[in-house]
């Protein structure tokens, strides 16, 4: 098990490298110029190119990029170029709210997500079943931001539940960090749940089908057992890789939801930070959110031989 | 032979179906799957229902644990009493009541009806959780008790083991716990031994009978092999498309069949003697291996392991047009021989000869060319065809890589469908639109229209009922009386290999045990292993096509019946 | 915060990124920097420099400038200001400022004498000298403590310490997100009425917290609910909502508001020519542009004087061929005179600032009415602010035209308007080579008095519709909408938290 | 196997399940209704120049936000733009953005895909460029790659690409990984073919079905991650109506003009929700498992 651990988290050196060399080109190869947005509307040519020199953007690409990966092996993330504070203050003070609504994002998901698909494969083919999936496909067709406004106008403007936007960390107190991190949940959790709902559906018809499950039934086991002890622990893996996999779809959610409501996160630092071309800043921040997504997925696999017992590493 | 002959006509009936009828669900009108069948079993009855695949065996099974598929079948007519229970208009809640307590059920493949993620004690206990009011400690004691009942070793270990850490027999045993645990009135048994091989398969049936002994339970033995079934029943009921054809005490059916059918039946399933071994065609050699060696995995990054040695030091040599068989129980290594002499896999060492040229190390390039004096014929007759392809374009695949014209191939390929015996039009069709013994005939034509000099067929019958088993292996008969080819033979059932080989080799652990001609091999074992197959293969005293023991003077072994 | 404390929260227009007032002239930081720092001088409504950190006395001749500070001026770390930090500061902020470095073009010397008073001597007389710093936008020469104010002027500051009436909270700053400010205890407010950026600055909360909104819908649904107290600006088509909120004022803060201009590319073709550029004015409409973005008339002003309306210097004279609406035939017309061959104009469009959205749609559909070739290219702003520093060809990677807004006290005179520069490659953006009007200029940099200077502006504003240096497209203004719980807030260009209270609600 | 369990739940099983929807190829009414709504639309779209009754792009400020009416059957947009015919002909390039991403990733994903199931040497490599590419939260990269080219339809469908692809390689990989194993393709190296004539004539056949559901998924999210895009500000250009920008345009107006996101995000739910509808029927129809269990 460690053995594999290891194994693995030596094999996310070259995905992280090739994500740090890919990011990197990308965005020197994007036109944008930070100084031009350090300096304002007014400045002139001259005084740009002497900003440019100051902040080491007319240095050869080759020597920037070794700048860079040097400081990040001494663990340095750099400085952004606009506010000139530390990435990996901002990033601390960014990271806190997307994590805590992703949590709770897929918290809801997942207690939501699971019975809803059990219970379509369940009654597969039935009423049910249609209704469950018919609400899946639409978390998948509608706009986030559509969905946020929604339940904005329903929740927070209508029935005054919520406050309509803005974060509290949970250090603040549960009540005010719930109910601001509620709406946003539950945005983002509609592409999740269908997600994780139809892949749950898909992964316990095929267990449903399988000889154990007769034999659970041939000894007169209660449905629910046999749906939620025989059947679901079954059809865990491939749920939970879609959870890890679905990760992604995640983050591109969070960038929306946080703009509609007003959440401090990482995914509007980073959309801010690449609409600014402030490069250490964008640099972290995909480096950053490539690895939680690597390690949210390593830890799925990890987590498979806790559901099924015949995966060892 | 001795046959069970117990009378049972005062038992109480346990289990009794009345012009029982299953059909698809909502199409009444479509043909019924089971068609008003009778069938009364009683206490300490063991009753056999044997027929060809797809008659209805398990479908009537499943209907007496009430457990069809709602989705597709529904029971159309008649009823089934258990004990006057009437169980087709039971309701989930009576059915669950039911289930474990007085009817319990064993199903075919040990692999999967185990729910892998539990562990194997906790799924026995489950039943005593479900349907008694034990307290955690007594259920524990009296499952390890059961355990131990059904011949478990080291009960305690095996109580917390995952199912993928037994063996067959081993989770087999799990299986007839988890059923005979709360001592059910009926035992109905799907198939139970059809994946375990011979000795494992005799362990289990004796078992299945001490239990039966013990609790006098009833029990509904559903099987194909008509080998199990001269060992173990009191009376045969045998079906064929969903009807019953034939109900007689084991010995009265056995020696005087009544139904044409049913004649059918015992006479495909072949005896246990060994046909008199053939010429050779000419004393040069198709096939010579020479100490062949493959050894799977090892290596690895970051430990060294050890890797599977699945075949070491394996030397034959095969004559144009015998046919040499490879024996021996699951997992010895028959397939990897046939693998790597096809080149399939790279064998670890040793030589592979075949028709002149030395084929072991040739590049993939090179062998391509070779490829042609070699085929085989895979177990699996629906996975070794293309699902996509048509049965011409899968014939015509092999000649048009060497070089023959399309044109000539199809014509090719039509004349084969005459030699396999299928209709020409057969050409044009998916291979799903035939039976499995139709398929491994396509399988077998599409081998044989590259002419090969050795055709290996690896287990190419064991997927087959008997009926078309026989029909396949006297087609193969055929072709190699017609072409002279060599062949390799790989089976587990010392049945077919009696019937079909000239020469015997068999395998244990990768290793070569015995090696010879056929009558010498299964006539005179010299190898214990040898002698402990022979000695399992259930009913092999019986002359089944002759309705008569079979003569004794061929039986040389001193088993004793 | 504390029991008792009032805090206003406020949601501005962009979020604070940049902290030095100086490098940048974006608008967040300089009113960041009317937060924390005080100026020497300063204009009130009437555009007329004021005294604030210090009161003045010119020379007979106009060369000589003497400062004086007044008391009980210090910094948040508690130093006392001196001449010296004024010196430094007034120093770094002429490297950067268009204004200021035409100061110090003419500038003999600038010290401290003593503690308190600094004398500014030039060689030659500079007649706008104190409008120039008293400007409130784009740069206004804030005073730092001499220590900051010794970085050089490409890099950006690192301590953030002034003696203005709010003290920034460093430890809460979040970039682009959060900045909160509190009370400067200690800060001594001017006894004059405050009026724009002069007078007395009396702060009655103890904290600002500025923050973002990403989402124009969701800034407003959050004041209506009360979650914040003041929106600094209101998009036009969601003042509806906000009329349902009757706890919400919704008003002009500043009444002189903004402009929206086309600049075209005067190093290429076709816009090096100045019948095509004149072509381009022809076909363009102040009323349909100005219209599409504010949607209210209430809302916009068209108008064709290139230092603003309302502005002292402002006049509309020639300006008839951009107010007069689109005339498509006058400008076929000038096509055709100018022999335009139909190579497509490169109108860039920028996708991400909603005030800059509109205009380059609008544009193009009546470029092309009026017989151009319009190749609109989508791009996010950033994008937009590299490119245009491009001199290139059109083919190589330059642009022929874009669009920008302005305050209109940045453009209110030919000093701070960087838009009327003619010096070719060392012009803003758009590099006009265009000496008539550097001399117009350097005219108004001599003119003595308010008379004078008008003239000369007057001859600018006809030198730039003839020779259509850029299109002004008309002026527009912004509402800002607060909670009716805060009251006093100061008319001004910039928003100011001084002598705003609030109410417990 | 049972030891190795993974293969049973490889990309391929992901993806496929994710697209599984009730109605079965059996049920036949909601494939139908998915199928006529489709074509509706489609056909509305392609044909929206003859029928819309204005220029989606001319502008008149003076009718600006218009509530429907007979004169704007929807209304018109804060350009004094008339919303139906900006509706109907933003389909045309909402739909081609997603038939177009989804054609793209899918043939460059198989591709790779099938490169990488077949040549070891290759595979490590692809593979961890893959996991590379896959790691980068796609809606970061399209933004960057838009600001690379400027987001023009071409861009912003490559945009939504490059992050697919790699889900493509991953599934095409699996497919062929496990294909590999079966005994018809070791039949057909058994019979002297090529290896390049066994991955395109045995290999890729198989990799239709679940590409096509893929196709399917893909198409669906190319139309929603472009309203993305538009709602970030890196769409295309507003002279190029789309379903995504025109609700991204509208989206300030939610509480005062419903229809503008309305009206587009009804069509794109409904098409959505076809080709998600006909994704399934199509794997249903495609996979020979059904076929068999027919016949
Ligand atoms: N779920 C089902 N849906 C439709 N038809 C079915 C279903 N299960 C079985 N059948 C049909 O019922 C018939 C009897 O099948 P059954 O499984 O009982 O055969 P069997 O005798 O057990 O065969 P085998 O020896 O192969 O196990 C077959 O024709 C089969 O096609
Ligand atoms: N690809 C492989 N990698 C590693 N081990 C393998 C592989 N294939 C087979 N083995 C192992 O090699 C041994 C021999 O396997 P082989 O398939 O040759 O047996 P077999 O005699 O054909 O059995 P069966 O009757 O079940 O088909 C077994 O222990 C098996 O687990
Ligand atoms: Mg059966
Ligand atoms: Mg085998
Ligand atoms: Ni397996």
């Amino acid at each position: 098990m460690l053995v594999y651990i290891l194994k693995r988290v030596l094999a996310t050196i070259p995905v992280m490298l090739i994500v740090a060399i890919f990011v990197f080109l990308l965005l020197r190869l994007t036109p944008g110029d930070p100084a031009a947005i350090l300096a304002g509307d007014a400045a002139t040519p001259a005084q740009l190119e002497r900003i440019r020199d100051r902040l080491g953007l007319n240095d050869p690409l080759l020597t920037q990029f070794f700048t860079w990966i040097g400081q990040l092996v001494r663990g340095d993330l750099g400085v952004s170029l606009l506010s000139n504070t530390s990435v990996a203050g901002m990033l601390g003070d960014r990271l806190g709210p997307t994590i805590n609504i992703a949590l709770m994002t897929i918290t809801i998901s997942v207690l939501l997500a699971v019975p809803m698909g059990v219970i379509a494969a369940w009654r597969h083919r039935t009423w049910v079943d249609f209704l469950v999936m018919s609400f899946s496909v639409l978390g998948f067709s509608v706009p986030v931001f559509v969905i946020g406004y929604i339940l904005i106008q329903i929740f927070a403007i209508e029935l005054r539940w919520v406050p309509v936007q803005g974060y509290k960390a949970p250090s603040e107190g549960i009540g005010p960090f719930f109910s601001r991190a509620i709406l946003p949940s539950l945005t983002l959790a509609t592409i999740y749940v269908a997600l994780i709902a139809r892949m749950t559906r898909a992964s316990m018809l095929e267990v449903l089908g399988e000889d154990y499950i007769r034999t659970a039934r041939a000894k007169g086991v209660r449905e629910n057992v046999v749906l939620f002890r025989h059947a679901l622990r079954n059809a865990a893996v491939p749920i939970l890789t879609i959870i890890g996999t679905g990760f992604a779809l995640l983050i591109s959610g969070v960038v929306v939801t946080e703009s509609v409501f007003n959440i401090p996160g990482i995914g509007r630092l980073t959309v801010d930070a690449i609409l600014a071309r402030d490069y250490p800043v964008i640099q972290a921040m995909i480096l950053l959110t490539a690895g939680i997504y690597v390690f949210v997925n390593l830890l799925v696999d990890v987590s498979y031989s806790f559901f099924d017992p015949r995966i060892r590493y | 032979m001795q046959f069970k002959n117990k009378d049972f006509s005062d038992a109480r009936e346990v289990l009794n179906v009345r012009n029982l009828r299953i059909g698809l669900t909502g199409r009444p009108n479509a043909k019924p799957v089971i068609d008003g069948i009778d069938l009364t079993i009683r206490a300490g009855e063991t009753h056999c229902l044997v027929g060809e695949s797809g008659s209805g065996k398990s479908v009537t099974s499943l209907a007496a644990m009430g457990l069809l598929p709602k989705s597709a079948l529904e029971v159309q007519g008649g009823s089934i009493t258990l004990d006057d229970f009437e169980i087709t208009s039971a309701s989930h809640s009576q059915m669950r009541q039911l289930r474990a307590r007085r009817i319990a059920m064993i199903f075919q493949e040990p692999m999967t009806a185990l729910n892998p993620v539990l562990r194997v004690g906790e799924q026995i206990m489950e039943v005593l959780n479900m349907h008694s009011d034990l307290s955690p400690s007594e259920a524990k004691k009296r499952t390890l008790d059961m355990m131990d009942q059904v011949h478990l070793p080291d009960v305690n270990r095996i109580f917390s083991a995952f199912p993928h850490q037994l063996s067959g027999g081993q989770r087999q045993r799990i299986m007839i716990a988890m059923a005979l645990i709360l001592d059910p009135d009926l035992l109905i048994a799907d198939e139970p031994t059809t994946a375990l091989d011979v000795t494992t398969q005799l362990q289990i049936l004796k078992l299945i009978a001490e239990m039966q002994e013990r609790h006098g339970t009833a029990v509904l033995f559903i099987t194909h092999d008509m080998g199990v079934v001269a060992e173990i029943a009191d009376t045969v009921t045998v079906m064929q498309q969903g009807q019953i054809v034939e109900r007689a005490p084991i010995a009265e059916l056995l020696t005087n069949p009544q139904k044409e059918y049913t004649r059918t039946l015992l006479t495909a399933v072949p005896n246990l003697t060994p046909r008199p071994a053939r010429a050779a065609a000419s004393q040069s050699e198709v096939v010579r291996v020479a100490g062949l060696d493959m050894t799977y995995g090892g290596g690895g990054f970051f430990r060294r392991s050890e890797g599977v040695r699945a075949a070491q030091d394996v030397s034959f040599t095969i004559q144009p047009g015998r046919t040499l068989g490879i024996v021996g129980e699951s997992g010895s290594g028959k397939s990897t021989v046939a693998r790597a002499i096809m080149r399939l896999i790279d064998p670890t060492a040793g030589s592979v000869n075949v028709a002149g040229t030395e084929i072991a190390q040739l590049s993939r390039r090179q062998l391509r060319d070779h490829r042609k004096h070699l085929q085989i014929v895979f177990q699996d007759p629906y996975r070794s065809l293309n699902p996509r392809w048509t049965v011409a374009r899968s014939l015509c695949e092999g000649p048009i890589n060497f070089g023959v014209p399309r044109a000539e191939a199809m014509r090719h390929a039509a004349e084969l469908m005459e030699l396999v015996d299928l209709p020409r039009d057969a050409l044009d069709r998916y291979p799903h639109q035939f039976s499995g013994g139709q398929r491994q005939r396509i399988a077998i034509a599409r081998a044989v229209a590259m002419k090969p000099d050795l055709l290996v067929a690896d287990e190419a019958v064991s997927a087959l009922d008997v009926s078309v088993q026989a029909q396949v292996l006297d087609l193969l008969d055929d072709i190699q009386e017609r072409f002279g080819v060599a062949m390799l033979f790989i089976t587990h059932d010392l049945r077919v290999a009696a019937q079909i080989c000239d020469e015997v080799l068999v395998m244990q652990r990768g290793e070569v045990v015995e090696y010879g001609p056929a009558g010498e091999v299964l006539a005179n074992p010299r190898h214990d292993y040898t002698r402990n197959l022979i000695e399992a293969a259930p009913g092999r005293h019986w002359d089944f096509a002759n309705y008569r023991v079979l003569d004794s003077a061929t039986m040389t072994t001193g088993a004793t019946a | 915060a504390q029991d008792g404390e009032t805090t206003i929260t406020a949601v501005m227009h962009s979020g604070l990124r940049v902290l030095d007032p100086v490098i940048t002239t974006a608008h967040i930081t300089r009113n960041h920097g009317y937060m924390i720092y005080d100026v020497l001088t300063a204009v009130d409504e009437n555009f007329e420099p004021q005294p604030q950190m210090a009161s003045w006395e010119v020379s007979e001749d106009g060369l000589t400038y003497t400062f004086t500070l007044r008391d009980g001026l210090v910094f948040h770390d508690g130093a006392p200001v001196t001449g010296e930090d004024v010196v430094a500061s007034l120093k770094r902020w002429g490297k950067r400022d268009g204004g200021g470095q035409l100061i110090f073009d003419v500038t003999e010397s600038l010290e401290a004498s003593d503690e308190k008073t600094v004398v500014w001597t030039l060689t030659e007389p500079f007649g706008p000298l104190l409008s120039v710093i008293s400007k409130q936008s784009a740069v206004p020469p804030f005073i730092m403590p001499k220590r900051v104010a010794e970085t050089s002027a490409d890099e950006t500051i690192t301590e953030y310490i002034g003696s203005g009436p709010f003290v920034f909270n460093q430890d809460e700053y979040e970039p682009g997100v959060n900045v909160t400010y509190e009370k400067f205890d200690d800060y001594v407010p001017r006894d004059e009425e405050a009026s724009w950026m002069a007078g007395g600055k009396v702060v009655n909360v103890d904290r600002v917290v500025w923050t973002t909104m990403p989402d124009a819908l969701t800034a407003i649904n959050a004041l209506s609910a009360g979650e914040i107290d003041y929106l600094e600006q209101v998009q036009i088509d969601l003042l509806p909502i906000l009329d349902a909120s009757p706890e919400v004022t919704v008003e002009t803060r500043d009444d002189l508001g903004y402009v929206t201009i086309g600049r075209p590319n005067h190093l290429h073709p076709p816009f090096d020519n100045k019948l095509v550029r004149q072509a381009a004015m022809a076909a363009l409409d102040q009323e349909s542009m100005l219209q599409t973005m504010q949607g209210d008339p209430a809302y916009y002003n068209v108008c064709g004087a290139i230092f603003g309306c309302s502005t002292p210097l402002g006049d509309e004279a020639d300006a008839e061929i951009v107010t007069g609406g689109a005339d498509p035939e006058k400008a076929k017309a000038l096509l055709e005179e100018a022999g335009y061959d139909g190579t497509p104009i490169v109108l860039m469009a920028p996708t991400d600032v909603i005030s800059l959205i509109n205009q380059p749609v609008v544009a193009a559909q009546a470029l092309r009415e009026a017989g151009f070739e319009v190749d609109m290219q989508s791009m996010d702003w950033q994008s937009v602010v590299q490119r245009r520093a491009q001199q290139s060809p059109v083919s190589e990677g330059g642009w022929n035209m874009f669009f920008t807004n302005w305050m209109v006290p940045e453009i209110s005179d030919p000093l701070t308007n960087v838009m009327v520069s003619g010096r070719g490659d060392e012009a803003w953006f758009g590099w006009p080579d265009d000496p008539e009007v550097e001399e117009l200029r350097a005219k108004f940099m001599k003119a003595e008095g308010p008379e004078a200077q008008k003239e000369v502006a007057v001859e600018i504003q006809k030198h730039v519709m003839d020779n259509v240096n850029y299109i002004m497209m008309g002026e527009y203004l912004i509402p800002q909408a607060r909670r009716n719980t805060i009251q006093n807030m100061l008319p001004s260009p910039v928003p100011v938290f001084w002598n705003m209270t609030k109410e417990a609600e | 196997m049972i030891e190795q369990p993974q293969s049973r739940h490889s990309a391929f099983q992901v993806l496929t399940g994710l697209l599984s929807l009730p109605a079965g190829a059996r049920v036949g009414i909601g494939p139908m209704l998915a199928a006529l709504t489709l074509v509706t639309i489609v056909l509305a779209s392609i044909l929206a120049p003859l029928y819309v009754p204005y220029d989606p792009l001319a502008m008149n400020s003076a009718a600006r936000l218009k509530p429907p009416s007979d004169e704007f059957l929807l209304g018109t947009d804060p350009y004094g733009r008339d919303t139906f015919s900006r509706v109907m002909v933003g389909g045309r390039v909402s739909l081609l953005i997603g038939v177009g991403a989804a054609l793209v990733s899918v043939a460059v994903g198989l591709a790779i895909g099938l490169v990488a199931g077949f040549f070891r040497m290759a595979d490590s490599i692809i593979m961890r460029i893959m996991d590379s590419l896959m790691a980068i939260p796609a809606i970061l990269l399209a933004i960057a790659l838009v600001a690379l080219n400027g987001p023009s339809l071409g861009s912003v469908i490559i945009a939504i690409t490059v992050p697919e692809v790699p889900r493509v390689v991953r599934l095409v990989r699996s497919v062929v990984l496990s294909a590999r194993e079966e005994p018809y393709v070791e039949a057909a190296i058994a019979l002297g073919s090529s290896m390049p004539k066994i991955l395109i004539q045995h290999l890729m056949p198989n990799t239709m079905a679940p590409l096509i559901v893929q196709g399917t998924y893909i198409c669906a999210s190319a139309i929603l991650i472009e309203a993305i895009l538009s709602f970030l500000g890196a769409g295309v250009s507003t002279e190029i109506p789309t379903w995504g920008n025109i609700m991204a345009e509208g989206r300030t107006y939610f509480q005062i003009k419903p229809g503008l996101i309305f009206w587009p995000g009804l069509l794109l739910s409904l098409c959505i929700l076809s080709i998600n509808l006909l994704g399934d029927t199509a794997r249903d129809l495609l996979d020979p498992r059904m076929k068999k269990r027919e016949g």
